[in-house]
């Protein structure tokens, strides 16, 4: 009974995330434009992209990784998903948060790019496997402000548990983005790197590689991807309100706060032209690492 | 500038050898129980061998003799290694003038006589200066003269390697006789007679003899071959 | 006679006996070869007996030979790439040259890192280390290509270690008495100070040379990217591990001793470190698919170090347990290179391209093993990495956690590499009709590569050995607070749950490949990787556009300044003037016998210049 | 008694004056008397080794005059294993040569087994002799039999390497005289053991002199470093089983003069470190010169010095460990070298220049000849399970224990030198590419048994190295007890 | 007498050590290859005066028991440097002649004696 209760939780946590996810990107679109002066499109139009992909039939595929790598991007971020307390008391959405910590998740956050990579190789595309390559060095850049937020954390609280994080937090009474400020900037820089949005948006750049890895992939192929992508901001989004925003006890917390996160590097991206490879990669092991070296320094002087 | 250095070395190691020499006295008993006194009463009373340095040579430290005519043999042998030729290749005697006929009937006439010098001096060896390789030395003076006078003398290489070798084999076989019948590798086997006669000394005086034969076999060896070298 | 004896003695047979065979039937000799391999092995896991010692005399120095808990664990990983190595080799090295050359070195390897895991005194232990490095050096020339480079360089850098570590024999020698280890470990804390910090320290120099610690690393990416790929998964598999398990051996039973030790330690710690991030760069910068693996290997070390460096208990089991999981995966990478090599002739990446189609099991277990070594869950990498992390931030180490997950990221670039290199991409037409590796291949590969998923969900597997090894060497148990089946605990009571991950990622990675895959299959068809939409154009036939010329140039800019130079530079360079240093001495001998004369006058001189404080009374 | 150490030179020199003779009848006999003898040398030295295990020392004294009137020959553990090994390698060095190619002329084998047996018996007599200036006479054997045998080949540079050999041993000859009758004019005896007993009484300037006169004269034959100028020259033009049996025998047969000197006659503690110093030095030129050499034969003439060096530290070092080290060291680079010189001198067979280019390949041509070669490579490396292995072994283990930390290290250091090199040449031999104009040449019969008993024996040792630690400690102990030689020799009078 | 002795002392020593240093400035010096056998030549000759200088007794006499002389035996000088210098000069004169065999060789091979061209062994 209980694998049932989890299965349909899983459900459910899903179908939020989705939801939530698609309305985002289409907030995110109207403001673009909106900045651009430009209409924009409605924000509801991520969903029937999405219909339209769905409904779709792929008449061609490239081979068993072909399909296999948006496989691995779904279970990737499904399986974060499932890793990341939604809100504070479980309640609708259970999940197995009891069960993981940070450096597991850490490590599953990057299995869907590898997935997504090894799908976009097979297709034989130029353009997928050289937005691949730039991808993997952009991760490389931002994972190290990244992990130096998240390891301050852990010092300071003594926990790698995201549940223990979100419990002192309810304890003391003062969200972690007081408590440990310099993590939180070094995590919230290196979000900007996490969500791929300008000016880190080399990897997919439309006018330079045809879309990069997901160039190749159309119909359902495409339509898992995106949703999973959704799926993914949102438990980004997530796990940073639990870690520095103190978690949420309902889901209108839960959207205000992943919300106002979210505007953080849409609209940094807005006003920031597209940077290369290695001066994104330069980008993140300047200010962001200094800051999480003063995270990190922070908290061994604060225990 | 290489000799300055090696006369300004040459000057501190003569410094030294001086110091060391003048730190001897000369001329006067450096020492107090050597083997010296040893050796001269044991010669005159035991070995009846009235030339004590003869005696050194051919008894007590007769061993040493037998190096020093191996290493003679030794160095005609590497000579003629060293200088070997095929057959073919040998050349004539190198002469820049004929002798002069002073030369040859004086050669002729000394040949004999250096000869016979040298056989008493190595017979004579226990007696009086001299000995098996003086006396070697000798002969193959004689043998030298007239090879250098007469361009067509010629010794038997056969015959001076059966001189060479039998007297080598003889020493080696008195010194193993003295080995089986007294014990003791060169020891004396004979009577030893009375001082100062021909006679004494034991097998002393055959040493010399043998000693005598091989060195100017092998002198004589050593000049042939170094004469049959093209110039 | 004892069994200990009797296994080192059938595989020296074997060795002379293989090497002969070939001669008769090449048949015979792959089927002696398998046998002497496998013989040993069964006799090894059957009839030794833990604790038990042998001793014997050589040359009036008394010898002992035994096994301990701790070396049972490491002969684990020894017998099995082993035995899954030499059933590869037999395919691999089916109709190439110096076929008996290879077997009798091989057998020797094996039989000398078994002879090191048993012997109980310093002079067999050196002996079957230096056994173990000559024959591995003759594996390394074996090709014949770059010998006098690679090979030479490979057997310097043994050698300084190997010679490190016979100072520090000679110099216990001295101490002891004896060269019984036992003895040593007890009198060891009784000695005078200094010796007390160099005999460790020469020891630990030695043992960092096979385990590639940083300065003296360099030999490795070349040997392992040059011995025969059948072999290298043992010398990176197993090999490698000798030195990890001699220096666990002196991180807890001397430095612990020494007041010193915890600086030692962290400064190993760090060279560790240092190994992984360079060598991940370099392999990331790597065009030729051994090569990268070779720096891979380097790197993969450097976390292993870290571990065992760090050593409290948690850091030991993951060290060790990465070490085992390094042996299954690398080793299992290697056999997968090995395989391409055999059926294509070459291992560069901007050769071959698109082999998925063509070589589905070796792929497959490439994507297993890669899985596995970048450390992502589900499989057995992520374990040990999971226990390094831990152990890492509760030993106050943060500075060295976050280069470990710089290098472990990076780790990631040429884990794509690897694989888009070989088996994906545009499938190219002179590659048209290469086959799938035989069979003698196949199946060791793919055990290894189970191997790696299973110890991913019971790691206990080998944690157990692990940890009675520990205990044998003097550390409390840690079996029981650290870990309990399928679930990893840390001291702050935090947990990982192995087996409802596992489920959940099958789960959700099955629906959705259900998702995609089923509703399509009537209807999908294959097409070649030749008809994409590029730029609106359909490449031809015999055009490949697959993106494989400067792979990575962006990150390499990005981290450009740190791979100006290579420490292997400023190896050359000293070489380099040492051998200048040593043309100039052979000048000495000028040639001239008067010179030569002039010399001895001039010795003369100069020693009765000096007479009396040469010779004084 | 089953012969007498008078026998070691008595029958050789019979057989030396005999063999012209013979030649004449058949002139095979002249090079099989040579082995006959050298055979039963062998025989001999192995019967009074076994004799004096029970017996002790043999004092055996000469033309009846007891010691020290007269010149005696001892046969102890110390000279009687040197003896054995001379012998032993000499018996290789002839079987080696028996149908040495040049030798089929009747003339040049004459001489080149005579002087070869000679070389072996000096050799032999220099260990086996208690009297310093007859040691000279052997020298002086030694050395004008190493002359002949270097030039022996007429078309190659030979001339000159013995010449060198030649002018550097016409100085040592005139250095020794002058230190032996620095210590005649002093204390009046020639007598190495009554020399031991009075040395004390002896001025100390004087006892200096004479030292370093004597050390500078047999440092020429024992290799030492700025002495040693003909000894690559001679590797590289003798034939082939000459250079072993130089490096074999005769540099054995200096070395062993020189410890006998420091060892028993004198009492000064500084020359212990004499030896040490200039080995060490010996040591470090010899490899480092070694490194880039182009010519086989060369490389493994400089390699032989350096392994004299590393013998001549381990004496240095001064105490019973090292003495032991010292002889394990000698006995094993006699053997060692000696197989390399025999395997080397085939791989580079057809060419007078013999560069080590010329190996290149021969693995696959000449299996066996390029197996032994490189086992002699890993042996003299110091590779276990090889023979090289425990001898440096027990000369790191001594040092060690003399706290000589240092002396560990530099010896280490310049080890790897060493394998350097080796493996550079073992690398041509079978991964190189076989140039187009070298010929291999095959073995004959006789020179592969003598190489492959070499070759068993460095495998035996290695692992079974307790067959010759025995003897050899033996001999180290007979070294080191000063007072006991001196006893026994004296009380022969 | 005493004063005498004196002057002979440093005459024989100083000409047996001005041949010795006389032979080897030849033989360091000098080119040719016969002159370096000469030298060499030279320094023994100076070494058998020294040995036999050393051997010297004040007023002795030749070590030899002729008729007259039975009983002088504390008179004689020493006869075992004698004895050594006989060795010795054969010696010598075996090396001199084994050199002046190998001078032969060495011309015929290289058309040269002067020592410094002759270095086709080196380094």
């Amino acid at each position: 009974m209980e694998i049932l209760q989890y299965i349909f939780g899983g459900i459910i946590t899903f179908l939020l995330a989705f939801v939530v996810g698609m309305t985002f990107g289409g907030t995110r679109r109207k403001i673009i434009a909106r900045i651009q002066n430009r209409y924009g499109p409605p924000i509801y139009q991520n969903f029937i992209d999405a219909f339209k992909l769905f409904s779709k039939t792929s008449a061609v595929h490239h081979g068993a990784m072909h399909y296999m790598g948006p496989a691995f991007l779904m279970v990737s971020s499904v399986v974060s998903l499932m890793f990341i307390p939604i809100l504070r008391d479980g309640g609708w959405f259970p999940n197995l948060n009891f069960h993981g910590d940070l450096i597991f998740l850490l490590y599953m956050m990057v299995f869907g790019s590898l997935g997504m990579a090894l799908g976009a190789g097979q297709t034989g595309n130029p353009n997928s496997a050289i937005g691949v390559t730039r991808g993997l060095a952009q991760m490389v850049g931002y994972e190290i402000p990244w992990i130096m937020a998240l390891v301050a954390m852990m010092i300071q609280f003594h926990t790698t548990s995201i549940t223990g994080l979100m419990d002192v937090q309810l304890q003391s009474g003062t969200w972690n983005l007081f408590a440990s400020p310099f993590a939180f900037v070094a995590a919230i820089l290196a979000s900007l790197g996490m969500f791929r949005y300008a000016p880190f948006n080399i990897v997919g750049a439309p006018a330079e590689l045809a879309s990069g890895p997901a160039s190749e992939n159309g119909g359902k192929y495409l339509f898992t991807m995106m949703s999973s992508h959704s799926v993914f901001a949102f438990v980004k989004l997530t796990l940073f309100a639990d870690l520095f925003l103190g978690g949420a006890g309902n889901l209108v917390e839960l959207l205000i706060k992943t919300f106002l996160l979210y505007m953080i590097p849409v609209l940094y991206g807005v006003v920031n032209p597209r940077y290369r490879t290695e001066q994104a990669v330069r980008w993140f092991w300047g200010w962001p690492t200094v800051f999480g070296i003063i995270a990190i320094a922070y908290a061994v002087w604060s225990t | 500038m290489k000799k300055y250095i090696v006369l300004g070395l040459l000057a501190v190691l003569g410094y030294y050898l001086m110091s060391i020499f003048l730190l001897v006295d000369f001329g006067l008993p450096h020492f107090a129980h050597g083997v010296k006194d040893v050796y001269l009463s044991s010669s005159k009373n035991i070995l009846k061998v009235s030339n004590a340095v003869t005696a050194i040579v051919v008894n007590f430290r007769g061993f040493d003799t037998l190096g020093e005519v191996t290493v003679l043999f030794l160095s005609a042998t590497a000579m003629s290694g060293i200088l070997y030729k095929k057959r073919h290749d040998i050349g004539e005697r190198s002469i820049l003038f004929p002798a002069s006929s002073i030369i040859r009937s004086g050669a002729k006439m000394l040949f004999p006589s250096i000869t016979l010098l040298g056989i008493y001096v190595f017979i004579h060896g226990h007696l009086s200066p001299g000995g098996g390789f003086q006396g070697g030395t000798i002969i193959a003076t004689g043998f030298l003269l007239m090879l250098l006078t007469y361009q067509n003398y010629s010794v038997s290489h056969n015959r001076l390697v059966w001189v060479e070798s039998v007297a080598g084999m003889l020493f080696v076989i008195i010194g193993l006789a003295g080995y089986f019948m007294k014990g003791s590798f060169l020891e004396n086997v004979l009577p030893v007679g009375e001082l100062n006669d021909l006679f004494s000394g034991g097998v002393i005086g055959i040493i010399y003899v043998l000693v005598g034969f091989k060195v100017a076999a092998e002198l004589i060896g050593i000049i042939y071959t170094i004469l049959h070298e093209k110039g | 006679m004892n069994v200990i004896f009797l296994i080192l003695i059938l595989f020296l047979v074997g060795a002379i006996v293989t090497a002969f065979a070939g001669k008769w039937s090449s048949l015979l000799q792959d089927g002696l070869f398998i046998l002497a391999v496998t013989i040993p092995a069964v006799l090894f896991f059957t009839q030794v007996e833990m604790n038990q010692l042998v001793g014997w005399t050589r040359g009036g120095i008394h010898l002992e030979l035994g096994l301990t808990p701790f070396s049972y664990f490491f002969a684990i990983l020894v017998l099995l790439l082993g035995v899954a190595s030499a059933i590869y080799s037999v395919g691999f090295m089916h109709g190439k040259a110096r076929k008996s050359y290879y077997y009798f070195n091989y057998l020797l390897t094996i039989m000398a890192m078994l002879g090191i895991l048993f012997s109980r005194d310093f002079i067999s232990f050196f002996v079957f280390w230096e056994i173990m490095t000559w024959a591995s050096y003759l594996m390394v020339v074996m090709n014949g290509t770059r010998t006098q480079e690679i090979g030479i360089k490979y057997f310097v850098f043994s050698a300084i270690g190997a010679y490190a570590m016979l100072m520090a024999i000679v110099l216990i020698h001295a101490q002891t008495g004896n060269f019984l280890i036992q003895d040593f470990i007890d009198t060891y804390p009784s000695l005078a100070h200094g010796r007390q910090i160099l005999i460790p320290i020469l020891l630990l120099v030695g043992f960092s040379v096979k385990a590639a610690v940083m300065p003296l690393h360099v030999w490795a990416p070349g040997s392992y990217a040059y011995s025969p790929m059948s072999f290298t998964s043992v010398f990176s598999g197993a090999l490698s591990k000798m030195g990890i398990y001699g220096m666990v051996i002196v991180f807890v039973t001397l430095l612990s001793h020494l007041p010193e030790g915890g600086l030692i330690r962290d400064i190993i710690a760090w060279m560790g470190a240092m190994t992984a991030v360079i060598a991940t760069l370099w392999a990331i910068a790597q065009d030729d698919a051994r090569k990268l693996l070779a720096y891979s290997s380097v790197g993969q070390l450097g976390y292993i170090v870290i571990a065992v460096a760090i050593g409290t208990p948690m850091a030991m089991l993951a060290g060790l347990f990465m070490a085992f999981m390094h042996g299954l995966f690398k080793g299992a990478l290697f056999m997968v290179v090995g395989a391409v090599e055999k059926q294509t002739g070459t291992t560069d990446f901007t050769k071959v391209t698109g082999l998925i189609r063509k070589m589905p099991w070796t792929f497959l277990t490439a994507l297993i093993s890669i899985i596995a070594l970048a450390g992502i869950p589900p499989l057995g990498g992520f374990i040990g990495k999971w226990m390094l992390y831990e152990s890492l931030i509760l030993s106050d180490h943060y500075l060295l956690v976050i280069v470990a997950f710089f290098s472990s990221t990076a780790a990631f670039l040429y884990a794509y590499k690897f694989l888009f290199g070989f088996f994906l991409g545009q499938e190219e037409e002179e590659w048209a009709d290469v086959k799938e590796a035989p069979i003698t291949m196949l199946i060791p590969m793919l055990a290894l590569a189970v191997g790696s998923i299973l110890l991913g969900a019971f790691p206990q597997l080998i944690l157990k050995p692990i940890n009675n090894g520990l205990i044998s060497l003097g550390f409390s148990d840690s079996y029981g607070k650290l870990w309990e089946t399928s679930t990893l605990f840390n001291e702050w009571g935090d947990k990982v749950v192995l087996q409802p991950i596992i489920y959940a990622i099958m789960g959700v990675f099955l629906t959705t490949l259900a998702f995609t895959y089923f509703r399509n299959r009537k209807r999908t068809r294959y097409v070649s990787t030749k008809d994409i939409s590029t730029s609106g154009e359909i490449p031809l036939a015999h055009e490949n556009l697959t993106f494989k010329e400067n792979f990575f140039q962006p990150f390499l800019r990005a981290v450009e300044p740190v791979m100006k130079k290579q420490i292997d530079w400023y190896y050359r360079e000293f070489g380099a003037g040492l051998e200048a240093i040593f043309n100039f001495t052979r000048r000495i001998y000028s040639g001239n016998g008067q010179t030569y004369a002039l010399y001895a006058v001039i010795f003369l001189i100069v020693l009765l210049l000096l007479n009396g404080n040469l010779f004084g009374q | 008694m089953v012969g007498s150490p008078v026998l070691f030179v008595a029958i050789p020199l019979l057989a030396a004056f005999l063999i012209p003779l013979m030649g004449m009848i058949w002139k095979e006999f002249v090079r099989i008397i040579p082995g006959l003898v050298l055979a039963y040398m062998l025989v001999l030295s192995v019967s009074l080794i076994i004799y004096i295990q029970s017996h002790g020392t043999i004092v055996e004294v000469i033309s009846g005059w007891g010691p020290p009137v007269g010149i005696n020959l001892v046969f102890s553990p110390f000279s009687g294993a040197l003896t054995t090994l001379m012998t032993f390698l000499g018996l290789l060095v002839w079987l080696y040569s028996h149908k040495f190619k040049r030798n089929v002329d009747y003339e040049p084998a004459k001489k080149y087994f005579i002087l070869l047996m000679l070389m072996v018996t000096g050799s032999v007599g220099m260990v086996l002799t208690g009297d310093l200036f007859n040691m000279f006479v052997f020298i002086e054997i030694v050395s004008i039999s190493g002359y002949g045998l270097t030039s022996f080949f007429v078309r190659r540079d030979s001339a000159e390497a013995a010449f060198k050999f030649l002018l550097m041993g016409a100085f040592a000859s005139s250095f020794l005289l002058i230190g032996i009758m620095i210590i005649y004019t002093q204390l009046g005896t020639l007598n190495m053991a009554e020399i031991a007993q009075r040395m004390p009484q002896m001025d100390y300037h004087m006892k200096v002199f004479s030292l370093i006169f004597i050390l500078v004269a047999i440092g020429v034959e024992a290799e030492t470093f700025p002495l040693n100028g003909w000894a690559p020259d001679v590797y590289t033009q003798a034939p082939g089983p000459i250079s072993a049996a130089m490096s074999g025998i005769v540099v054995k047969a200096a070395v062993y003069a020189n410890i006998r000197i420091i060892y028993t006659m004198y009492d000064l503690q500084g020359a212990y470190e004499y030896l040490l110093i200039i080995g060490l030095i010996t040591f470090i030129v010899a490899e480092t010169a070694a490194l880039k050499q182009e010519r086989l034969k060369r490389m493994l003439a400089y390699s032989s010095i350096g392994q004299m060096g590393l013998a001549m530290i381990a004496f240095g070092i001064g105490t019973k460990e090292g003495v032991y080290a010292a002889l394990f060291l000698m006995f094993s680079h006699a053997i060692i070298k000696s197989l390399l010189f025999f395997s080397g001198s085939y791989l580079v067979y057809n060419k007078t220049s013999k560069y080590i280019k010329h190996v290149n390949g021969m693995g696959k041509y000449l299996p066996i000849t390029a197996f032994l070669f490189t086992l002699g490579a890993f042996a003299i490396i110091g590779l276990p399970p090889f023979m090289g292995f425990w001898s440096k072994l027990a000369l790191l283990s001594a040092a060690a224990d003399s706290n000589l930390v240092i002396l560990v290290a530099v010896i280490l250091v310049v080890s790897i030198v060493e394998a350097v090199y080796y493996l550079r040449v073992v690398n041509r031999i079978f991964f190189f590419k076989k140039r187009a104009n070298t010929k291999p040449e095959k073995p004959t019969i006789n020179a592969m048994i003598a190489m492959l008993s070499l070759a068993a024996i460095v495998l035996v040792i290695g692992f079974y190295p307790d067959l010759v630690t025995g003897l050899i400690e033996r001999a180290a102990d007979d070294l080191m007890d000063k007072g006991r030689y001196i006893g026994e020799i004296l009380s022969k009078n | 007498m005493e004063k005498y002795l004196d002057i002979l002392e440093i005459a024989i020593y100083g000409s047996a050590v001005a041949l010795i240093l006389i032979g080897l400035y030849g033989a360091l010096t000098k080119k040719s290859l016969i002159k370096i056998v000469l030298g060499l030549s030279i320094m023994d000759s100076g070494i058998h005066l020294m040995m036999i200088a050393l051997g010297y007794l004040k007023g002795g006499t030749a070590p030899i028991f002729s008729k007259g002389f039975e009983n002088s035996a504390d008179q004689m000088v020493d006869p075992i440097p004698q004895a050594l210098v006989l060795t010795a000069i054969v010696i010598g004169f075996g090396v001199t002649a084994v050199a002046l065999s190998l001078v032969i060789r060495l011309y015929r091979h290289h058309d040269t004696l002067r020592i410094d061209e002759i270095k086709n062994l080196k380094w």
